[in-house]
């Protein structure tokens, strides 16, 4: 059962370090109801928090809480050299070249509306092309939808194969139309297909075009280093990688952000107010409108920390020898039919149907056992439209998950089956 | 094993009475719940006295949304279309005979918001219908 | 020294009231340097946090940490109720006719370029009259200052007074000019000055004007009640009021919110989405995308409980009879000059400046003795210029203050003075 | 009784000796402190040799940006530009000779940042400058 691609040793430690893992995060202990341990596998919708994340911010609310960047006193100046260290941390994490080029937005989906409502409408006009995938979540559509709308962009997409990958081929076919933007998703949150991202910003960069990765399931389960991906832009949220909600990130290119025009205005993001007008501050703060999300980013910055504390790779190794087994044990039951990819091109996500029931039912079953799965759409309408489902159901794993809990998974999808018999 | 599960829910899912298009009808509406895509489409026959003389209910979902669809067609067959009006929340649960979270509510509830969305005439079903 | 309006009863009960309150918060019992206790004067940047706000997002984290909305487990069924729980409790806590028309934003700031984005640029064009005041903080001033050079809309501002009251003489004549807009702080940040709201807006609405009131300052210290007010749009913050930060609110009339387009595109704002169209949902979500501020909502709530137990007119009669002291005690400093209308008419701010030191300096070194004070423009740029000042230095006033803190103040002062003598 | 706030800071702040402007002048700058609204402007002379034959600094702001100022300019008269451009943060901290909080750091280097971007010949002034 076990994957040949790793020596027992290899595994031995693994196995040893997720119950050390499992220990970090007091979540994973609760009874969903007496006697029903949570068995938590939807990591993909958000993740669950390690200890040291949320004393992180606990201790900050209790010892050092103050609005940042203005004030001079002891707690100000902690503060901000929290909210700033944090920054740091993010930075090196993803590899960028300097902290100024991480700016902090609430989520991904921030991230992304805000290159949509700067870089974009400053710079795209009626008929320039847009490409992005079938696969793309809601984030990565809706805000182009808007600008569609307003200006008369045009959208085109990438098709996703029968098996959950891209068509690079018509990727090639539209990058002759001379687009001025490439946005697409590094991992899909249904399919878990890894997309060749490189390869692909390559690509666009040789035909002029601007680059934006969704890396919202990427940067929690891999190591992402934007500068050997050579993206433009590269958004992201903290709730995915054992960070808090209300944060998330968008890094980008240090040109780009200069040459773009502020988004939102208030406080912070001014160097000079005057009553009729205003001077922008520098990077980061530019985009950094109003009291920022503090605790929030202490947090993020505590979860990097611990995530580094683990390794990407580990986590990385883990999750694989997690997803194939799962997709093993998955590909046996009668009646279920798995979406995306087989387990070396994709991360740690199992969409699923089963034959004849709907995927809320099977969701909301497997929660009398205490194992968490979502069910719906997860955000991604137009790829279930194109598989001609309205909905899956769908398993996720991250660092804290175990081969024990993808068996009681199994069971409890058997015991769907007999209920619905 | 579950009461949200009651074996009257999987018998009214597996086997709706009312499943099906009227053909003509007096009254149509049909919605999604945007969180799951479980859509209905309920058609409508109303006679002298503003009776509902014949109904049915289609789409697909899951079998919270379509046992509640069919339950809810069998209640209001033979109805006047103001007590069709009143219907509410806790007529569905009563019809199901469960509990449910804010989530599956929604599901639930869906072939009522569009019975009531229909049978008002509105343009758009909303969730202020099934308060 | 005691306010004539108290009754001795109810200093007493206060005073005992405030020791008590003063032990919710774990923050005030710190030492800022071995030996020195903290002086929170700086509450006007942000309140501190009562354990009951910490520990239900801490409770949050450690026991139903889920993304909401979409999901049918257990948790995500927690995490959805508790965070829509917290909506429906700030609606009551500002008399919103219901909870769908309290919209989750970052802060005040984002409220405010929320309805600049929105509502704004659907109903603004060239030309179009704008009433601001000099009082904004910037929040209140970039966004319009952005639209101003975007779409070529009309800015007019309400002087302010020497001594720091709005020019409702002023205001009139510029409503005969029928602005669109008028958009304006409830309480001002630095000068304390609360603004007759309720008056402003009917004469705004009786020339077709919509209404935004900024009440950062005013929903944390006095009871807001949005119906009696009549505002169109209300705009505030969780970290101002008790709450966490990466979290605040906007308030909307419900024709008004539902007749305004989208602003953030992704996840949740929709009720269904095609390859290249979408539907958005219904209220409140029309205007929250992608995953939101969960935990934070959640502390929101737990702030607003927490509000409520004191009492808001409690609160603001403590507040009221703190800055009667302070204004007197600072009055008696040589070449102190205090900004702002007397205690009467305005909220627990008091910003000075000392002849021949920089409110830097004054902040710098009274942080020595642990008393934090905020010195700058405290982004009010145009309101200092108006009264030909670079900064002031400001201290404010929250439930926790104590005359003592005001005495250890006033001490610090003198102190600041004979350093620089 | 305060470290930040040792004598000749406060000399230097009540009575800077190279406050003033130069008319004419080579090279001239000025930068806010978007911060606290600190002013400050330097005027230089260069001679031969690229050699800083005189300097002045005016504005405004609290006495850590104004002392800087006042330092920063006695310690560049007779000096190369060269040797103006290489200067950095440690410099104008070693002259202060105090520690500082990142907020009040931006007080204290203001004044460098304002010499570096004129000598530089910069349109605007940039943090990076002092790092
Ligand atoms: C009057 C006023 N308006 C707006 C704001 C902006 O609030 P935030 O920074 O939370 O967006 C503040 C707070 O600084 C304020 O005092
Ligand atoms: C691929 C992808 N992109 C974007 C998002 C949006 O992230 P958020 O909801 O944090 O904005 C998600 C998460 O749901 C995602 O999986």
């Amino acid at each position: 059962m076990e994957s040949a691609n790793f020596p027992l040793f290899t595994i031995i430690l693994m196995t040893l370090n997720i119950q050390k893992i499992r220990a970090d995060f007091p979540i994973l202990n609760r009874e969903v109801k007496p006697g029903v341990q949570l068995v938590y596998l939807d990591s993909t919708a958000t993740s669950q928090k390690p200890l040291a994340v949320i004393d992180a911010m606990d201790s900050y609310y209790r010892n050092s809480n103050a609005n940042i960047h203005r004030g001079v006193h002891t707690l100000a100046e902690e503060a901000t050299k929290l909210y700033e260290d944090a920054r740091e941390k993010i930075a090196k994490f993803i590899n960028a070249p300097s902290a100024r080029q991480i700016i902090y937005t609430r989520n991904t989906t921030e991230s992304i509306n805000l290159i949509a409502y700067t870089w974009a409408r400053a710079n795209l006009k009626a008929g320039d092309l847009v490409i992005l995938t079938e696969m793309e979540h809601h984030s990565n559509l809706v805000p182009w939808h808007i600008l569609q709308a307003e200006r008369g962009i045009e959208l085109e997409f990438i098709p996703v194969t029968d098996n959950g990958l891209l068509d690079l081929d018509v990727y090639k076919t539209l990058l002759s139309r001379s687009p001025r933007l490439v946005s697409f998703t590094h991992m899909s949150n249904v399919l878990g297909t890894i997309n060749p991202a490189r390869e692909m910003i390559v690509m666009a960069h040789a035909v002029g075009a601007i680059t934006i990765l969704d890396a919202a399931q990427s940067i929690p389960h891999l190591k992402v280093d934007v500068q050997n991906l050579g993206a433009d832009f590269v958004a992201f949220s903290a709730h995915k990688m054992c960070g808090p909600t209300g944060i998330g990130a968008l890094y980008g290119r240090l040109e780009l952000l200069e040459a773009m025009p502020p988004f939102l205005g208030g406080g912070d993001m001014i160097k000079e107010v005057k009553l009729r007008s205003f001077r922008t501050n520098s990077l980061p703060y530019k985009f950094e409108a109003g009291t920022p999300a503090i605790a929030e980013a202490i947090g993020f910055g505590a979860a990097v920390d611990y995530l580094n504390s683990i390794g990407m790779d580990n986590i990385a190794e883990h999750e694989h020898e997690i997803t194939e087994y799962a997709l093993e044990r998955l590909e046996e039951i009668p009646g279920l039919k798995l979406f995306g990819p087989s387990a070396d091109k994709k991360g740690g996500v199992a969409a699923f149907t089963l034959e004849g029931i709907h995927p809320h039912d099977v969701a909301q079953i497997l929660d009398k056992d205490g194992i968490a799965v979502r069910a719906g759409h997860h955000c991604a309408q137009p790829l279930h439209e194109k598989f001609g489902i309205p909905a899956t159901s769908r398993a996720s794993f991250y660092l804290y998950s175990t081969k024990n809990e993808v068996d009681m998974l199994i069971q409890g999808i058997y015991k769907v089956k007999e209920l619905f018999a | 094993m579950d009461d949200l599960y009651r074996e009257v829910i999987i018998e009214h899912y597996k086997n709706p009475a009312y499943r099906g298009k009227l053909d003509p009808h007096d009254i149509t509406f049909a919605d999604n719940n945007p969180l799951c895509g479980d859509h209905i489409q309920i058609d409508l026959r109303v006679g002298d006295n503003n009776i509902v003389t014949d109904a049915r209910f289609d789409g697909h979902g899951c079998a919270i949304s379509q046992a509640s669809a069919d339950l809810l067609i069998e209640s209001i067959i033979g109805k006047p279309l103001d007590e069709v009006k009143k219907l509410n929340k806790q007529d569905v649960l009563d019809l199901l005979g469960i509990d449910l979270g804010p989530v599956r509510l929604k599901c639930a509830l869906l072939s009522l918001k569009v019975l009531k969305a229909g049978v008002y005439g509105l343009g758009e079903a909303s969730d202020d219908l099934v308060e």
